[in-house]
């Protein structure tokens, strides 16, 4: 192992000793590929997120909201992205990469589906088998996602361990690919997982901001002062921020879930939120050292967020070290202001975020003061996935900016 | 008896509990009966919430041992109070041995693990390159750490763990995780034959269900058994079933005969 | 009214008196901003069409189906367009003409719903209050659609009277034009209506084929032999063909849903078809001369699609011209094919096409040996909206390439 | 009697009715007692499935209609049929009269209108730009071709229009489709004034109610008045509840008694 397995004291390759030499093999072929650029390997990558993703995507001026806040609001718009969200930059290279390596089959986890969609489009696309693990709980509340995957043919493998989530799809994802590494890779969804994950699925979420770093220049002919990203495991957090870190008049700004409360029911093992860069500690957790979410004893605990996307108790290893660092800032903001966010981007903008997204705006309402002239937010996804959760969470609530949907109650139908 | 003794006369027969599973008590008694069948050494599991390399049957057993309230000072508890006089293991995942106590680190955890009387750590999600602390600690209090070497595990690698290893070498006898399996894998002699001038004993392990496959396993050159997912197999049944503790004990009990005495007939007649 | 208000006979403007003046307005719109692009009116849109539509978008050739057909096939992605389908392309640009007219609200019908979401998206974009209407009973159907434009901030208007679809939605919202001409605009939903509307959102929707016709000739130097798109009112079709007009050696194929059947229920007025350029006869809806779904009395026929999309039994006057002058060849897939073609190029290529779209592809199946070397086919939108469906009518059927969904039906939940 | 006439003594009552509302039989009755109640000259719908130029009133009265077993042969038939001795004008949308017959074009339909014995048409849905056809079958025939004038009508379109009309000129009161409403528009006046040197009588309609609204609407300057939904909702109330064909034709004929009425009063003083 290398010392580039680690970010300071982060990082590693934590996992069962039947899964090494896979993880060395993907090492090595992380190196050439990818970072070698072998066989023309990045260019086919980039070619195909053109032509199959649709990039490179728009920086857009966001006019109402640059008027609200008097500050210049620049989006970047992964939602555009094919499938949704900012997911397939990663599921597409990582699939490319397991058919440069020769393997022929694809597994992978997810939890919310976001992951499971993109990596079932991405293999269908190159023409790989594939199956997802997905815990019973998450299907039952997930079946549109479930359905997508099934629609591009991927298997859909329900786990029925445990509570059934993704905690557990990850652990029985581990256990398939510890039977069958030799023909099989493993699509993880994230900045997490053990080297080199992390910092594989950082380089392809990182067209991310290689296009914005170079749109902010053409469109204001400078840097800008800040850059706001939501972080669930932390994948288009690191791919909004990869290209920005080394300038350093560029604020940039990780958005957690801060759930309903910061604050940890240790009896019970939940923490109401999924803050693991805010308020975690760290740990060992799914093959990487990080900051997490865990009791005294350092079990892990059951996190939570109206957001599903967000809704895990780690985080990736490289975003743990820039915090520690002092280069990225850890901020959170709650359920509420998630969903008001969602529905001000909305109404405002005519772009329906994710939830995961929504807390990026969450914290852009309410510290826009402090965060300069001119801010990039990631449009990490569209909300079409999240619109039965938001119907339903803001009945639940008294949101000032909420629309009214009771008229389409008395219409029949199934979704209310 | 230190853990490279119990394997010093004859086949050892190591069975895998998770503590704790699926109550305090019975769990107590499970372990002592496992013993009273003819264990050599036990590899007590320390029941994490995210136990990635086992395999369901595992998996399984330690939600029902964290359910019943297993921690890791639970645990120590548990290893004082059980009464059996054959080397306990500690098997677990880094994170509850990094953050045990007040300091980070796997110092804390591996001292009061040596006071509860554990003798030795397995510790599947920690990689020999990864070891060093835990090495050092329990250098320093006297423990073995055991290592599992993979049907996969090659060149350096194997070399950075003969260096670690001490008390017997994991080996694990086909790919995947943990599970009880009926058919003993050809991978054994193979795996045996790369790591045959260590000089630790052989323990090997994955799938080992029956006496049968026990004996095969040893006349294929293995120093010892571990058996885990056949025994936790009856645990998972008595607790499904109601059946009371004594009768799933004695069934533990009558298994790890099969399986000791399946290890026995494999052992090279003596010349 | 000048000749450029028709196609041949067809187009013109058959309407009420009261509208006349609010056409006469829009025309002379039309023909300063966007023909003469006054203020750089076209300017802004396109630029708007870029950095929030996501414009241009690929034409990728598509690997599994080339090979499949031993043809080259090329996708024109409208389904990466903001919204999901090519709608965006004239909703924005009428929600802007509207806006450089000094319109202060926007109306809308919609059936399916995508041209209302893509209306309220850019309703929001662009600061202007919208209202929707809606057939109840399409309400009941589309309610996921429903809720995105609740969501952005539109008012969907429920349409009670008649059969509460479409062409009650029509009426309502040309009800409420007439009302309210002077600061309102109708942003009508395809290139259908009375003259300027086909006209211009042809110009709107052509921004398709201006990009594909560039994007060919870069991939292959050279132009293609058939482009292929589906047609309802004919929207994408116009904007997929309009910029290979002119190319005589380009064959341009309208794809119709051929429903269940392509004979026609006199007695009850009903077509299980909505093949208007097909099987329709010449007569005036909605504005305008073209070829219609009618009874012998002239009673428009219900019609009927798996795809509520193409479910009109008009069609763009300018199409039906370009049919009967030998230009456009005029051809349907029947509801089999259609959801067959679903599933394939979801398997095949990772890419979930709208129902519409499909009709596109089951023509590609069902005809590629006659089509040449080079084809172009228009993914006008993505199929996300139609799971629900596909699987309610998948289930009903015995589709070869159908993936089986019943392992979810154990698992709770409502989708099925 | 020709359109005309039927505004050379006094203010004209113009009543609109659906044919086949929503029976045949029992919309002759009604028709018939509009006539008794004092109308000039009845415009009779001939349902279309798309009527985009009405209110939801007279919608659903066509789709009552449509549902009924209305065409344009049985609409025939009505009109052969139907005992009054004021002139019948045909509303309707082009595409029935264009579909009309063996080939297309309106010239068919407008024979055996003229045949069935309609004095002319309204067609909501054809501008006078488009209407050459028609304007030429009527002159045929013998029949007149009445066009709307909106509120909105200005310019070349007045023109147009001027040079096209025959019967009388049907000014729309206000914006908006057809629909009854309590208020009677400012636009009347203006609206004539408009047209006031147009050589055929003005007839005024949409939103006119009652009696005090018709004898306002003429006292503005109206030759006469047309009045559809405040009709065609007595009917629809008369279905809703199950009510006798007698009682709802009772109930019309006394409608269309306060409107003629209404209008009379309105009339200007003779001097
Ligand atoms: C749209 C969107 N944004 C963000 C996330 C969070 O993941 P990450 O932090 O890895 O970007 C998800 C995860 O599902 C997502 O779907
Ligand atoms: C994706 C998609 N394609 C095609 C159509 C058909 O419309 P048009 O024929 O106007 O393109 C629709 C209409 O809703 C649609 O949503």
């Amino acid at each position: 192992m290398s010392t580039d397995s680690k970010f300071g004291e982060y990082g590693g390759q934590y996992v069962p000793e039947a899964l090494m030499p896979a993880i060395e093999e993907l090492t090595d072929a992380y190196e050439r590929y990818v970072l070698d650029n072998e066989d023309g390997f990045m260019d086919e990558f980039r070619e195909r997120m053109a032509d199959f993703g649709g990039r490179p995507l728009p920086l857009q001026r966001a006019d109402q909201l640059s008027q609200r806040y008097d500050t210049e609001v620049y989006l970047k718009r992964e939602d555009l992205l094919h499938g949704g969200a900012h997911k397939l930059n990663n599921a597409l290279g990582q699939v490319l990469l397991a058919k440069y390596m020769g393997k022929e089959r694809i597994i992978a986890e997810t939890g919310a589906g976001q992951h499971g969609t993109a990596t079932a489009m991405a293999a269908a696309h190159l023409d790989m088998p594939c199956e997802i693990y997905m815990g019973e709980t998450d299907i039952a509340r997930q079946r549109p996602n479930v359905f997508r995957m099934r629609t591009n043919g991927a298997e859909v493998n329900p786990v029925t361990t445990g509570r059934g989530t993704l905690k557990e799809a990850i652990s029985e994802t581990m256990r398939d690919w510890a039977r069958t590494v030799e023909n099989t890779h493993y699509v993880i969804g994230s900045v997490v997982g053990p080297h080199p994950f992390p910092s594989m699925v950082r380089d392809f979420q990182a067209l991310i901001s290689e296009e914005a770093r170079e749109q902010i220049q053409e469109k204001t002919s400078d840097l800008p002062d800040s850059v706001l990203a939501c972080a669930g495991g932390g994948s288009n957090t690191m791919g909004m921020f990869h290209n920005f870190v080394e300038d350093e008049t560029v604020d940039l700004y990780a958005v957690e879930a801060g759930g309903s409360s910061l604050s940890v029911d240790e009896e019970e093992g939940v923490a109401p939120n999924s803050a693991s860069l805010s308020t975690g500690e760290e740990g060992v957790l799914h093959g990487a050292r990080t900051k997490l979410l865990q009791d005294s004893d350092g079990q892990i605990m059951e996190s939570h967020s109206v957001s599903a996307g967000l809704d895990y108790a780690g985080v990736g290893p490289e975003l743990a070290h820039l915090v520690d660092e002092g280069r990225v800032e850890p901020v959170n903001v709650d359920d509420d202001t998630a969903l008001e966010a969602f529905h001000r981007l909305s109404q405002d903008e005519g772009i329906i975020p994710a939830l995961e997204t929504a807390h990026a705006f969450g914290y852009l309402e309410e510290h826009h003061d402090g965060l300069g002239e001119t801010v990039i937010v990631n449009v990490s996804g569209r909300g079409d996935k999240d619109l039965e959760t938001v119907i339903e969470e803001t009945g639940n609530r008294d949101l000032d900016n909420a629309p009214d949907m009771s008229i389409f109650r008395e219409i029949g139908g199934g979704m209310l | 008896m230190s853990l490279e003794a119990a394997f010093a006369d004859e086949p050892a027969f190591v069975p895998y509990l998770a503590a704790g599973d699926p109550s305090y008590e019975a769990s107590i008694e499970y372990v002592e009966a496992l013993a009273r069948g003819g264990a050599d050494a036990i590899e007590l599991g320390l029941p994490f919430s995210e136990p990635i390399a086992e395999g369901t049957t595992i998996q399984e057993a330690i939600v029902r041992a964290l359910d019943a309230g297993m921690t890791p000072d639970r645990y120590l508890e548990f290893v004082r109070e059980v009464d059996v006089d054959v080397p306990l293991v500690c098997m677990t995942y880094y994170n509850l041995i990094y953050q045990y106590g007040e300091s980070d680190g796997p110092r804390s955890f591996v001292e009061a693990a040596a006071e509860a009387g554990i003798e030795g750590f397995v510790v599947p999600d920690l990689p020999a390159e990864e070891a060093g602390p835990l090495r050092a600690a329990c250098d320093e209090f006297g423990l073995d750490l055991v290592f599992i070497v993979a049907p996969t595990t090659e060149g350096d690698r194997l070399e950075t763990m003969k260096e670690q290893v001490s008390g017997y070498v994991y080996v694990q006898a086909r790919l995947g995780t943990t599970g009880a399996r009926d058919e003993v894998s050809d991978y054994t002699e193979r795996s045996l034959a790369r790591i045959a001038d260590w000089d630790v004993p052989k323990a090997v392990g994955f799938g080992i269900k029956t006496g049968d496959h026990a004996e095969r396993i040893v006349r294929a050159g293995a120093d010892g058994i571990i058996v885990g997912s056949a025994l936790v197999d009856i645990v998972a049944e008595g607790y499904e079933n109601g059946d009371s503790t004594e009768v799933v004990a004695d069934r533990l009990e009558a298994k790890a005969r099969e399986l000791k005495e399946g290890a026995l007939a494999g052992a090279p007649v003596e010349q």
